[in-house]
């Protein structure tokens, strides 16, 4: 139909789809699917670092990894509001999270172990998730592109003070190095994976053709790699990888064989905080369940109160 | 520079006070991350904690210039014994469940509000500083929670009641708020700050008309009694201090 | 009637009363009164300990901690069972202490608030109810008496451990002796009121004619006190009262005057832990509501099975 | 004597693991106290704590004189990192709920009864003695434990559910109890103690009838994985030891 076509064109010249524009319901369908993923990524990614706000060891360190996590929240919020431009509500999506049918991203089923998992949280994980999403930056859907301008502008922030986290923990004892090496050891790969499965096996071609999804997996993660790699040798960790090394010809690091055994295993819930992560969140949400009536509730009052009086 | 040596015992104890309570609320409230009843009060809970660890973090740094010997707001938050934090027993209790934890919020904010005004005109020129800035904070809390302690008293039967369970567990801690003490009126004879007890009408006159709208019961002062602000606490102290210093403790002399 | 002379006759005798024989109704009352008060006491008295178990400095005092507490759960079910003989049940009992209906001694509404009382609760607290409970061990209804024989026995055993705990620390560090100071300072007042109003305003002369109470509130405090400062001064620790001082005429120390005030304040619920104690009561019992009536359903099912096939 | 420099490294290992299981386990149940759904399980539970405190103490004793570095049971139990505890992950996490609880215990003792049985063995003879000593509570513990697992199995719906759902939540973490490795090998071949992955029938023959029994569901095998025993433990491990090693790390060199 003329709809469809008008549709095509816009995408093809590079241009915004909105809100009210008409889209395929297939785009729909797979944008909210993949923004709601965001935003449940974001909302569960809080647990992992909460777990180490009580103990952080400094008040300066307390204080930015607040501050981080609230911006997490803040991404949560700016993402559920650009799915709900979509036609959906934020309690559906939220509802799917809770009850398992909708996912979150893998990574935040691996547990933080150290303090330095914070600093490597923000290295490689927030690393290897803006390189993910400035692609989606200028993806094809105005408000998805509009609230990832804003999360990647903070993602780099947080990336920033996760090395600097690391960097000062290095320049101190043996047993803060050694801290860092482990939390390198446990995240490398698990980040690595967060481009998800190779080129060959990946199954999204559409949102490549809808202009959703620019750059391909592998190539992200080769250029993850690549800016990552020099990072560590400033810091002075070595990367759990004996196959990693540079290759003049190709222009970039080559590295070993991905354990995608290990992969499939978290996404399908066998990693050590799956079941943890959704059981917080669930009970989160049941605990709560009386503040939001009450909210409600109150509200409906008022309402009636303010009828009643005009 | 002259302050090192001029400083007298009362005006460091007055300034920890202030100091230990931000700190200790904040570290309660950072409890809650990720366990907010919705997803806004999560980032909101976040919020006060972070203001109250960077009132903290000002207050604390402050008390150790004034003290002079040298220790930062990181040796005073982390690495004292139990006996030398002087915060109010309130800010130490349990979060409990989200009515207690904003009830607390509120009659914590109100009492903050009051004191930070004062403070603005203090003689400690620092002090007044951290004072004006922290209020704009302190206003935002009180408004907040109030308004949660509206939504909770005035919403359905449920949440009235776990609200007025909240504030009658809370309130006989708000005596130690105003508990008379000789460092209170020397504080304030120096011009330095306000005597605690002399905060009870603007707090209670910020309280109590929340408390009616929120159709809560005003609790009855009792001979209830707790003593925080002179360093002995409650229970719940020492497993909060146990989590919050366990890096610094097993990692002695580490920088971060 | 022949019965009360009777009764009158073996008490006058100083024979037991046992739980087949007939009793007054206000003697009955009486001791399911203050034998079920003494049983949540035990019961309560977990609380302020168990408080430090997961604290204990040392593997050793770990195990004496749990031991002791452990101790202490077994007082209630012995003194419980004993209250049982006078036709009432525990669960009766219980629900009276949960709806704070019934009373506990109120020396457990204060905090334990650092390890030295742990030691000071073995040294004074134990120590004071030893005193309360030695002449019961010859009270008139013998259920109680024997339930105290052996429960005396025992806290012989936990006051000689916390005095031990105490010396260890005097022994130790500056801060180990502050510690031990600070808990003396806070434990000594609440101690010396266990014995309750002095005997000009107690009230429970019927107690005494019965053969229950065979000792006065004032002589046992002032045998406490006596025996007290002694192993005070073993300890090398001070008493937190400048009127404490040796009466040669007496041949007793002399104390200062006790704060009533605060004791009925405490008693009256307004002590730092009243509410805190009863509602980790609460809890618990509620929490393990589902337990419970698993346990009975089970039972049940069991002696249906067995019955069908028999 | 000649033990302090001949005890081979998988040697002491294997002991502290022995030793951290009891520690670690026994610090859980030990937050019972005062808290359980009827004070016959107050006092089980405080008695199975006390149990494997007993012997955590005998055995980190021994893995302190085997290592020869002077460490003693409480240098060993409240001053290692947490990488170097040598625990089953199963034992540190949370209690939860009594459920969770007694099912833990079942699925523990089940495992330390046939493992105490082959070390009573032990070439180590004074391993064989700490587990002759031993093996008499763990077969209690099992026997208690499994009581409760049949109660609340074969019990009210409520409780059916409840137990299932905590063997689900548990039953993944039970792999690593088999988990295959070089110096359970090199143990097993020096006769100090069985390998534990030769354990597994011995634990299932004693765990499935008791489940069976108490009508529940045995949950499939998953590739879940927990490492725990090789030292990298879960989130909930840095809580615990903030809580149990508090003092020792306040006070440093304090004797208690």
């Amino acid at each position: 139909p003329a709809y469809q076509a008008e549709f095509d064109a816009k995408i093809a010249a590079g241009g915004f789809i909105e809100a009210k524009d008409w889209m395929p319901e297939a785009y729909r369908k797979t944008l909210i699917r993949q923004i709601s993923q965001h935003a449940h990524s974001e909302i569960v990614g809080m647990l992992p670092e909460g777990n180490w706000i009580t103990r952080a060891p400094s008040l300066k360190r307390k204080a930015i990894l607040l501050a981080k996590v609230q911006d997490e929240g803040g991404h949560g919020l700016y993402l559920y509001a650009a799915a709900e431009t979509l036609g959906v509500s934020r309690d559906e999506l939220y509802e799917a999270l809770l009850s398992g049918k909708a996912k979150y991203s893998s990574i935040f089923n691996y547990p933080t172990l150290n303090w330095a998992d914070i600093g490597v949280i923000g290295w490689l994980v927030d690393g290897a998730a803006i390189m993910n999403q400035i692609p989606l930056c200028k993806c094809s859907y105005g408000p998805y592109s509009r609230a990832m301008v804003r999360i990647c502008k903070e993602e780099s922030f947080h990336q920033r003070q996760g090395y600097d986290l690391l960097l000062a923990m290095m320049r101190g004892t043996p047993e803060q190095r050694d801290m860092v090496q482990d939390a390198v050891n446990r995240w490398w790969w698990p980040s690595i994976m967060m481009f998800g499965p190779h080129d060959k096996d990946s199954v999204h071609t559409e949102t490549t053709r809808w202009g959703i999804k620019r750059i391909s997996n592998d190539d992200l993660r080769q250029k993850f790699v690549d800016a990552t790699v020099k990072q560590a040798e400033v810091l002075g960790v070595s990367l759990p990888d004996p196959d990693l090394k540079w290759n003049a010809e190709r222009g970039h690091y080559d590295f070993g064989a991905i354990d995608w055994d290990e992969f499939w295993n978290v996404v399908q819930g066998h990693g050590q905080c799956n079941v943890d992560r959704l059981a917080a969140r669930v009970k989160a949400w049941e605990d709560g369940a009386w503040v939001r009536e009450a909210a409600l509730e109150h509200a409906r009052k008022r309402a009636v109160r303010e009828k009643d009086a005009a | 520079m002259t302050q090192r040596n001029t400083a007298a015992p009362g005006h460091i104890e007055y300034v920890l006070r202030l100091g230990d309570n931000a700190l200790i609320l904040g570290q309660r409230l950072s409890e809650w991350c990720g366990h907010a009843p919705v997803l806004e009060e999560d980032m909101a809970l976040a919020n006060t904690a972070l203001d109250l660890i960077g009132q903290a973090r000002l207050l604390l740094t402050h008390a150790g210039r004034l003290e002079g010997r040298g220790r930062d707001e990181d040796q005073l938050a982390f690495l004292r014994g139990e006996r030398d934090y002087r915060n109010l027993t309130l800010a130490e209790l349990p979060n409990e469940d989200f009515g207690r934890t904003v009830v607390r919020n509120f009659l914590f904010a109100a009492f903050q509000v009051p004191l930070y005004q004062r403070l603005t005109a203090s003689s400690d020129a620092e002090l007044a500083a951290v004072a004006a800035k922290s209020l704009k904070e302190a206003r935002y809390h009180l408004s907040h929670a109030g308004e949660w302690v509206i939504r909770l008293g005035d919403g359905t039967d449920v949440s009235h009641d776990k609200a007025q369970a909240a504030l009658d567990y809370l309130w006989p801690y708000t005596a130690e708020f105003f508990a008379a003490n000789p460092i209170d009126d020397a504080v304030s004879a120096a011009g330095i700050g306000p005597a605690w007890h002399n905060l009870e009408a603007d707090w209670e006159a910020a309280v109590v008309p929340v408390l009616v709208e929120a159709t809560l019961t005003v609790p009855a002062r009792t001979p209830f009694a707790s003593y925080g602000k002179f360093g002995r606490h409650s229970e719940h102290m020492g497993h909060l201090l146990a989590t919050m210093q366990t890096m610094q403790r097993t990692y002695p002399g580490a920088q971060w």
